[in-house]
Formats: C-alpha cells, structure tokens, sequence
C-alpha cells in the first residue's frame, strides 16, 4: 500500500494546480442553461480544450492524452478542488465520444470528434423515456428505414441541455419483432432537424436545465448509426463502462461538501450543539470512507479488474451520502430553511435547496437506490433472482 | 373512556373536506403560487362564512365557540389540500389564546373581525438569525401573535416592518417582521405562552399530519399505477415496505395529535408534553413521508407541473418550523430529565 | 373525546389497584422455566383465580366476568403497573379457552376451562414448526385417523413451558391432499401421552423457555379435535381475533422501560448528555405515540370496530420500539454492555440483555416485521400483489 | 498510488485464514465458552509459531518485524473466524507501542516472550464505573498496557488485581482490573498514548470488519438455503435490500480501516481521524450486520446451538469496547470543530 504519487504524477499534478490557478474565473459563471451562462461555459470549455485538458482520458490520436486512470483521477481531483466550473459538454466528452472511438467508422470519427473535444458542438443523451424509466429498454421510440434514411418517431425525456444541443445520441427501436433487448440502434441526430421539437421540464428545484425531445418523422442518414442496426442495446451497456472514469472526483466534492456544512454550523452559531457536532462528524466519516473506497476502487481499475457489479456499491453510496449532507444544512437551518434567499448564510439557502434536491435526483437517475440494491443482492451477493411476475 | 371524534366533529371534518375538494384542488394551490399576495381573499372569506375560521372564537364575537378537538381534523383536511391561507395560525392559536387571556377591549377589537375573516393573524415563533421574525403569511395579516420566550405580545401588523421573503413553498409565503415588544403589547402572563407554544405545536402537528397522508395518498396513487418490469411498481416489495413505513408513522402521529388537542382543551397536566410529543413524531413522520414518496415517483416527481413537490415543500418548511422534533426533544428530555 | 373513567370503571380500577397491592409478591418470583419458579407461578395464578382475577374476559358462564375491553384494559394497565408476576397460562387464557368457548362442545368445555382457569393444567401451543416459519400453513405434522384415534407424527417448535405443560393444543394435517389452507385439524393432545419427547431449546439469551415437541406415533382420541376435522385453520385464524385482548397494558410496561432507561441513564452519569437525552426523549416520544395509538385501537374495538389488518401497525410499532429502548440501554453501559453480570447498574444488565433478545425476538414471532409490512402494504393500502413465483 | 496490498501481505492472510479453518472452527470457538479459562494455550503457541503473533515485533526479538498493513487482514480474519485469543491487543497494541516507546531493558524484558507466545498481553481502554479497568482476557495475560488519558502506563498483571468477569461473549472474556499507575509505570510520552489509543481503534475497527464479513456471509447462506412461502427467503426483495444495505457498511469499512493501518505506519497526519473513522464506521457497521443478520435468520437464529450467536455477541462487544461510534464521533467533531 503506498498512497505517493510518482514524481511524474507530481508534476503532471502541480502543472495542473498551477494552470487552474491561473485559468479558474474568479467568479462563478452564470448557469449554463441561460443563453448567456452557455456562451461563458463554452469559451470555458475552449479554454481547457487550447491547453490540452478537454478529455486528457482520449487516446493521443483523437486529441487527447491517453491518461491512465491514475492521471485523470489527479486530473479530477485537482479540478474539483479549484472549484473550477462544471463541464457542460460531460456526455459528449465522456459518452459519445468514446462510443465513437471503439465503434465509430472513420468518417464519424471524423466528422464528430473535433467538435466535441472543442465544445463547438454540443450534445445531449437520448436514452430515458417516460414510459421507461428505471427499465431502459421498454423504450419505445422508432426508427423505420426508408432507402439510406431512418425516420424518428417518439419521445425522449431528461435530455440534458436540451434547448442548446447541436447533437443527440438516441437508443432507437428499430425493430419490434425483436426481443426488448434486441432491435434497438444506437444513432446521431442533429437537433436542428426537421421534426425535432424541445420543451424544457421545469423542476422542482426551478432549474429548467432538462428538456424532453419529441420526434415526428424526423429524417436521419442510416451512415449516422454507429456500429450496426439493431446492436444498439450492446453499445448503450458499453457506455456503462465508460462511467467509470467519471466519478474521479467526486469524494473531494463531498469533502468540500462537509466543509461547507461545518462553515453553515458556525455561522448559525450551532457548532457547540452537541447533536450538530455528532451529524457533522458523521458526514465526515463518511466523506472519508468513500475517499478510501474511491482509492481502493481507482487502484482495482488501475491494475485491469474491472468495478463490474460493485459500482452499484458506490453509486449507492455517494447519492445516498450527499443526500444527508444537504438535508443535514437544511436542518441546520431550522425555521430558515423554508426561504428560497437569505444573505445571510455562507452559501446561500437557495443553493442548498438545489443542491439538496439534485442530491435527492441522483438516487433516481442512473439506476435508481433500489435497482443499485439489487444488483448488489443478486450480481455481488448471488442471492436467487426473484420470480419474474 | 372514548378516543374518537362525535359525530358532529367529524361533520364538521366532511363539510372542511367537501369545501377544499371544491375551492382549493391542487390547481387553486398552484395558483396561489403564481398570485400577487399568494393568499386568496375570497377563499378565506368563504371559510371564515362556513364557520371555520371562526370555530374557535366565543359565540358572543360571533365564532362558533368550540375548541381544540373540534379543529383538529379540519387543520388535518387543510394540510390534505394544501390550504394557503392561515387557518392554523389564526383559528388554532391567535383567536383561542386572545378569547383566554385578552383584555375584554382587545377582544372586541379583534375576535369578531377575526371570525367574519375580515381580520387575518399569525403567529411570531420562529426568529430569522437577525432578530426578525419568521411569520406565515405576514405579509397580508393584521394582527400578530409574538411567543418571545417566557411573554406573549399582540401587535398589530401595521406597527410591524414587514418585509416579504421569497420561500420555497410559494403557497405558504413567510414574512420577515421587525417587532417592537414591550409591557404595553404583553398579553397574559407566562401560562399565556405556555398555552400559545402547545397550541403552536399541537396545530402544526395537525396540519403535518394531513400533508403527510397527502403524500402518502399521491404516492400509492402513483406506485399502483405506473408499471416497471412489467408490473407495477407498488407490487415490489422494497416500495411496499418503504410505503408500509411511512403508513405506520403517520398514522401513529395523528392519534397523539389528537390527543394533543384534547390536552389542551382539558388542561390536561401533560399538555406540554403531548404538544411536544406530537410536533416532534409528526415532523418525524412528515420527512419520511417526504423521502419515500419521491423517491417512490421517480423522475416524474421532480417535474414542476406534477402536483407532489406542492406537498413536499409543505412538509418541509411546516417540519423545521414551530419547532423541529430535535427542539421538541430537547424540550421533553428538560422535563423528563432535570 | 373523553378520557375519564366511569365511575363504575374508576370503581374497578380502585379494586383491582388495592388487591394488587395487597397480593402481588415482595420478592420477583424466580423463573418460571425452573420446577421451583413454575410452582411459585402456579401459587400466584391460583391466587388470581380465588380473587375472580383469571380470565376477566371469559364470559360469566365459564368463570370469567364478562369484561369488556376497557375493563380488560384497566386491569391489564394495574396488573403492569404493580408489576405483577407474568401470567405463565396465557396460551390457555387467551387462546386455547376461547377457542373452547366459541368452537368446543359443551363436553370439551367442561373437560377443560375449568383446569385453564385454575392454573391446574398448563398449556401450550403447537402451531410452529421448522419448516414452516413465517408461512405456517405449510405445516407438516400429521395425524391420521384410525378407529376413535388420530396417529399424529410431526415435530413442532417455539413451545412454550414446554417440559412442563400438560396440555398442547396443535394444528396437525388430516389430509394431504387437500389445498395448503385446507386439511388441517385443531386438536388438545395430552403432553403425556406416549411417543411425545419434548427437547429444551437453549436460547442465545440463555433461557431455556421454549422447547421442540416430537410426536412419534402419539394416539389421540378423535373426540379431542375441536371442530370438524379439516376445518382447524379457520379456528387457528379465529384466534389471531382473541389476540387482541392481550396487548392493552403493554404501553404501560414500554413507559416503565423508558423509566428503567432514565434510571439507567442517571446510574451512568450521562443524563446531562445531550445525545443520550435526545435519544430517551425519542423513546417517550414513541411510548407515548403508542400509549395514544392503545387508547385509538381501544375505542375502536369497544365500539366494535374490528382492528382487521391494522393490527399488524400495532405489531409492527411496539416490536421496533422495544428493541431500540433496550438498544439504548446497551448503548449506554458502553463497554460494561459486554458483561452479563454487573450489580452496579439499576437494571442489573443480565436482565438487560434478556429483555433485548426478548424485544428482538419480537420483531420475529407473530409474523415477522416484514409479514407485517406485507400486510400493511396489501391490505391496509392496497398496493398490488406480489407476483407470485 | 496503489491501495492495496502486496502478494506478501496476501500470502499471510490465507496463512492466517488457512490456519484458522483449522484451528478456530465455530466448534472450537464454542469449546471455548465452556473452558476453564476460554482461552487455547496450544492455539496460541501454534500461532506465535507461525509468527502471527509475532509478526510487528521486531526481527532481533523474534518477531517478523512487520507493520500495521501486515496485520490489517489478519486480524479481520480473526474476527472472521471468532478466535479467542487476544491477537488484536498483543500483536497490535501492545508488541509495536512497546517496540516504539518502551525502554530497551522493558523490550528486552518483554518482547521475545511476546514473539514466542509465552507471554499474552492486553489493553485497558475500557474503564468499568467503579474505577476498574475492563481488559479482554485479562485474566490470562501477563501484561497490560493502560490507555488512562493522556498517558500510557505498562504494568506486569501480576501486580494488578484481577477480577474475571461474566460476559455475553464467553468466547472473548473480560476482567475487571485494578491498577496502581504512576511514574514508574509510565511508558513513553502523549504520543506514545496517542498512537496507542489509534492502534486500538483501528485494530478493533480490523476485528469487527471481519465478524460483520461473517455475520454476512452466514446470513447469505441461510438465506439462500431456507425457503418459505415456495422460494427461497433470499429471493424476496425486502431481504435482498437488507443485505445490500449491509454489504455496503461492510466493504465500506474495510478500505477505511486498511488506510488508518497504514496512515499509522506511515506516521500520517490524519492518523487520529482515520482511526477514528475507521472505528465509527466499522462499529456502525457491525451493528447493522448484527441486526440484518438475526432478523433474517428468523427463530432458528436465537438459538444457542446455530452459530449466528457467537459473532452476534462478538459484534455487540467490540462495537462498544474501544471507544463506540459515538464517542470517535465526538472525537472527530473536536477535531473539525473546535
């Protein structure tokens, strides 16, 4: 066991730090689903991409830098802890992009790569629908082939950034005769196309930065499938790998978290209240704990073990632990916590409330807490499967 | 020896229930959001005609005279819709407490004006961290009840600076008031806050509760409904016993409310024991009854137009205000253990 | 809402307080589990029984007083009060007696109320058995009937007092053929009779309370099956009815506990903690959300209201509440939670421990808290059926 | 940055879990409860033989001259397998405070013995109300070392009066302790305490890891087996979420618990708060797996003869020896907070 950083990850670490230093705005941008906040957060994103940190884990061929997981954990790491601003192009970055590069032809590559690493293009994830939800694949949008085009029927939901994507990969039913896993294309379709209309979901958190998708007879080349008709289901389990990387991180966050929280109990004067104390010291623990599972995980993929099941462990763990982050400043707050703005808190009440709420979402989003519990209980545990009804 | 309501006090609950399911559906409560004072006029004017608002007032101010077991279940049924307007802090403390320890000139001034909803009031409990007060709907009262320690002060609104506050729950608004306290706006004397705080909590508890079995209500409506898998989602046993749970809190927090209700009225020797117990229990209830049935929605549940998140906001400022469980325990382990 | 007693009610109470107080021993007796202890228990319900104090809820015809449920509930609520011995025939009381008086003939009766009311025959139960648990239809002990005989073979488990009872009353299965539900018979087996071997079961709290039951070839004349044979779940059913007597003084015994935990509190210096005192005042929350919930399903139950499924809300709470108050308790010793024996303490912590493996075994028999959940979940709210497997 | 271990450090664990499918079977475990003294001379011998006991002593005693990371899976093992003998306080308490602070006159008096099992040593963390130092095995130990606050003292136990005591766990018994300290019993400084109060907490938060792992794992055997209703228990969902939930604690503690073995091998500056949350965290833990696991075992789980017991109680025990969750909590928060 031996925590150190080689003098090479040193470096690349204190290069990094150093670069953010210099780089980070001093001010927050504004959010990125105003027109305004999109603009800023995309010069942002042209930023890192000149500097050579828009997707560090893509090979060198493709632009980016071929990092180990090691490397882009530091990366990550680094990044969070300068507060840096949220990547907007996260699902192109991270998902499309490496779909394309392990089943794209050249031509996609091509066509699709630059404007992803450069943020010119931005795209949005089609895959939840509202009648499927936690069961991906009762999704129902189709696709018909006529001559070299596919044309689009149907409904997607919670397409992040929705109102601005230039792009959207989209599981598709292209057949449904097919098994529910089967039939199903994974395809790119430019959102300026004819048929394609956007309406933002208001949250309950009154962030509009989700959109549900409509397509009607939406018209898209067949050479925009990537990989093969009807292997869509094969590739959208691939992406699930892909995530990995993603949650890099995040234990800093949580960690910042809990710093914020212990800087809301002094301000709130609560920080001598035995029972805060104890909560707080909780969330610590367990901030902590997950900072080691993170590096016990980080080392596991480092040497080629595959998370496999036991991501579920750690999805889990960190929706279900930043919940009780948030919901524990709310209660710090006491009477307070039912104003949408109050100065007077260190971080504003406000961004509790939406982060409490994003914090609730991600025990739905991505495998809900309980389908997490399963897969734990029968792929980890092997307990026997439940009857099927 | 009999715990339940008489016929007539369940009449009264039929008439407050039949009255929200026609003037405040979940669509009056989203217009209330959208509306300039987010208190409806006319709405209150309506309950106050029925005889609601003013159930707790003397016959002679022109109430109906009764008490707090009498309210119980219409604070439950305005939780269950949603109410706006004021209902528990004006009917369950403000004009109970005035008709017990007011001077007969205060009485006359305020009780009738009250009862016929011309008069709106609310309660000055919870302090914002700068020295103002956190008030229900202050923004649109006339008359204000401040619980400042161990004294009860009755100001009128317009001696207060009033400074609305934007709130999550855009149905039940607060208000930041300034409030100058001295003995020429005492009211009673120390049994006086005593009174006002049990009332305080006794009737939140109540509306707590009707919030909660709402959730509960949307909730196995949805989980019945909406099919994953291949069956219903209500047909898995983990949302099964998720919803069986919260079932069991929030139906165990009513009869304490009740009870609460009854202590009161009764001078019971426990009264601020069974006010704090049920604060504290239905606060508990209310924020299971919160995590389950969103996460038991799913992503439909975070979407502003369904109607659920009316009731989470509810549940969770009506939970941390008038006392969170953890004040409340504070209060009992004082009394059980010094 | 009115919570005062009668006069006639407070009258019996006044009795039934004055008796007690005069009656109930100085000294706890000892166990009922050792020969000693269950004589001194006899003696005591034999001194119930000359006060007219047995089965206040049998009907006057059979000794009892008729008593109605607020009545049982006063005496219930004084006799936990005095802290009076605990009853050692409640199986007979409460089950095996009015089974009698509503299914026995007049034949049956005269046999054996009379031996019930007086302590002079001690029952037990055989509804358990190991492979069925939690589903107790799927019992597997037999009996099959030749001549005016039934040959029962079986095994059943968790009987209580059994080295000691003279009398089981079990359910047994007459015909196999016949649906899971159906083909079961009730009948009074005398523990004497040849072929029946009783083991103790040691528990992990190390009480030897219960006992396994094995019946090899053990002949029971046929005029000891009450009802018809076949007919015995629908009479094993009846009896969850008459359970509902049983409970109504045991909010006053989980109020004494949280006295014995304040008590305990005081003894280690930690009343002033205020994590230990948010936490005991947690538990009289809860007692007395359940003291309230006792006097709601009372009243209900006087005005004839069945409880019906809502029982199991009953069940469910009290379970979980008294394990969490002796778990408290354990939390408070610290370290010393690990001894069995320690005289400093209020609540000696042997009895401690016994009274928390009690408590966590409550949250097993009876249908376990998960059985209740079901319940609640089904036929409370109505959510839909499992599928079934 | 690599957190894991080494094949050397594997190659000792499945020694040591060899070793113990062995020797320390649950029937071994359970012909301890009704020893003499519930503790194997022979198993330990057999123990220090292999250099097990031995193993954080230095080389020029005997030992193997290995650190905390070493231990770290062999004393999960231990708890895993249930054994008696009180490997966590003499191979990782008292054999590397004594190697690090003790003078050489006190190392060379002690540690060879230690190496060879001759001589059994533990802690005194654990204070009875009445002054009295609550000790596992302190009954046959020749040595204590006593944790009093700030100051670590070293006492031969032949010079401490010795009461040995019922406990819940037979398989791990306590003595009470009488202990005269002083400066002559003083060894090394506060920092000598300090790392003495880490070592015991991360060394029990080891310990526990291994008998929540084994609570589970009997569970998931029971539970795979045992059918009612026509499947299997384990098939129903409500157990699988228990179990999920537990799994969770359990792995979770156990990367937690292998960092503090090493922030204390490598003198890191988070070494208190590691072992601490290793502690809190483990603790919580087992009494999740404590609780999860005799639920779902249903009756056959409260009797003496299944082996459930003996981690039950083992888990209850070191749950709250050695500083329980709550009072690292407090720790902790002294540390963020003050």
């Amino acid at each position: 066991m031996d925590l150190r950083l080689t003098d090479q990850q040193q470096a690349f670490r204190d290069e990094v730090r150093e670069w953010l230093a210099t780089n980070v705005p001093a001010e927050a941008l504004p959010p990125s689903s105003t027109a305004e906040g999109l603009e800023a957060h995309r010069a942002w994103e042209r930023r890192l991409y000149e500097a050579g940190y828009a997707a560090i884990h893509w090979p060198t061929a493709y632009g980016g830098r071929d990092a180990d997981l090691l490397t882009q954990a530091i990366f990550s790491e680094e990044y969070a802890r300068a507060g840096a601003p949220h990547r907007i192009n996260v699902l192109a970055l991270g998902l499309a992009g490496p779909v394309l590069i392990d089943y794209g032809t050249e031509d996609q590559k091509r066509r699709w790569l630059p404007g992803i690493l450069s943020c010119d293009e931005i795209w949005s994830q089609g895959f939840s629908e509202p009648d499927a939800g936690s069961d991906l694949a009762a999704l129902k949008t189709t696709a018909v082939r006529e001559g070299d085009e596919l044309v689009v029927n149907g409904q997607k939901i919670w397409t992040t950034l929705g109102r601005f994507a230039d792009w959207i990969f989209a599981l598709v039913r292209t057949n449904r005769d097919a098994p529910k896993h089967q039939g199903i294309t994974f395809v790119m379709i430019p959102m300026d196309s004819p048929g394609i209309e956007v309406r933002p979901i208001m949250q309950i958190n009154e962030d509009p930065g989700f959109s549900e998708v409509f397509f009607s007879d939406v018209r898209v080349p067949v050479d925009h499938v990537v990989g093969e008709i009807d292997d869509g289901w094969r590739i959208a389990m691939a992406t699930l790998g892909y995530e990995r990387g993603t949650g890099l991180g995040n234990h800093v966050r949580f960690s910042q978290n809990v710093d914020e929280l212990i800087a809301l109990a002094r301000a709130e004067g609560a920080d001598r209240d035995p029972l805060v104390r104890d909560r707080i010291a909780q969330r610590f623990v367990e901030t902590e704990v997950f900072r080691h599972h993170t590096y016990r995980g980080l080392t596991r993929m480092a040497s080629g073990e595959g998370l496999g099941p036991e991501a579920s462990l750690n999805k889990l763990y960190w929706s279900e632990m930043e919940t009780r982050i948030f919901e524990d400043g709310l209660d710090l707050m006491g009477a307070s916590a039912q104003l949408s703005d109050e100065a007077d808190t260190p971080s504003a009440v406000d961004e509790w409330h939406k982060r409490y709420w994003y914090a609730r979402a991600s025990r739905i989003y991505a495998g809900t807490s309980e389908i997490q519990k399963n897969i734990i209980a029968e792929r980890v545990l092997g307990l026997p499967k439940e009857p099927r009804g | 020896m009999r715990f339940d309501f008489t016929d007539d006090q369940y009449a009264l609950r039929d008439g407050a229930r039949e009255f929200f399911e026609g003037e405040c559906t979940p669509e009056h409560v989203r217009a209330m959001w959208e509306h300039e004072t987010g208190v409806s006029e006319a709405r209150w004017k309506q309950l106050a005609d029925t005889g609601f608002v003013g159930l707790t007032i003397p016959e002679e101010y022109g109430g109906l005279g009764l008490g707090a077991v009498d309210l119980v279940l219409l604070l439950e049924e305005a939780g269950y819709a949603g109410l706006p307007e004021p209902l528990l802090e004006t009917a369950a403390v403000v004009a109970p407490v005035l008709a017990a320890h007011a001077s007969e000139a205060t009485k006359d001034e305020w009780l009738s004006r009250l009862a016929t909803g011309e008069a709106l009031a609310t309660v000055a409990y919870d302090r914002a961290g700068d020295g103002r007060w956190l008030a229900a709907q202050g923004h649109v009262v006339d008359l204000v009840l401040v619980l400042d320690g161990e004294a009860c002060h009755l100001v009128a609104a317009e001696e207060c600076t009033v400074e609305p506050q934007a709130t999550l729950d855009r149905g039940r608004r607060v208000a930041a008031l300034s409030i100058d306290t001295g003995d020429a706006t005492r009211l009673g004397d120390a049994e006086a806050a005593a009174e006002t705080r049990d009332r305080v909590a006794a009737g939140a508890a109540a509306v707590l509760n009707g919030v909660s079995r709402r959730l509960l209500d949307l909730t196995i409506a949805h989980v019945s409904e909406r099919e994953q898998f291949g069956r219903p989602v209500g047909s898995f046993q983990a949302v099964k016993h998720k919803l069986a749970e919260t079932k069991l809190l929030v139906e165990s927090a009513r009869p304490a409310t009740w009870y609460a209700a009854y202590a009161i009225d009764e001078g019971r020797i426990d009264r601020a024991r069974a006010a704090s117990v049920a604060k504290a229990y239905a606060s508990d209830a209310a924020a299971k009854a919160n995590h389950e049935s969103l996460q038991c929605h799913g992503g439909i549940g975070f979407t502003w137009e369904h109607d659920l998140h009316l009731w989470l906001k509810r549940a969770s400022a009506l939970q941390r205000a008038y006392g969170s469980a953890s004040n409340h325990r504070a209060r009992l382990a004082a009394a059980l253990l010094d």
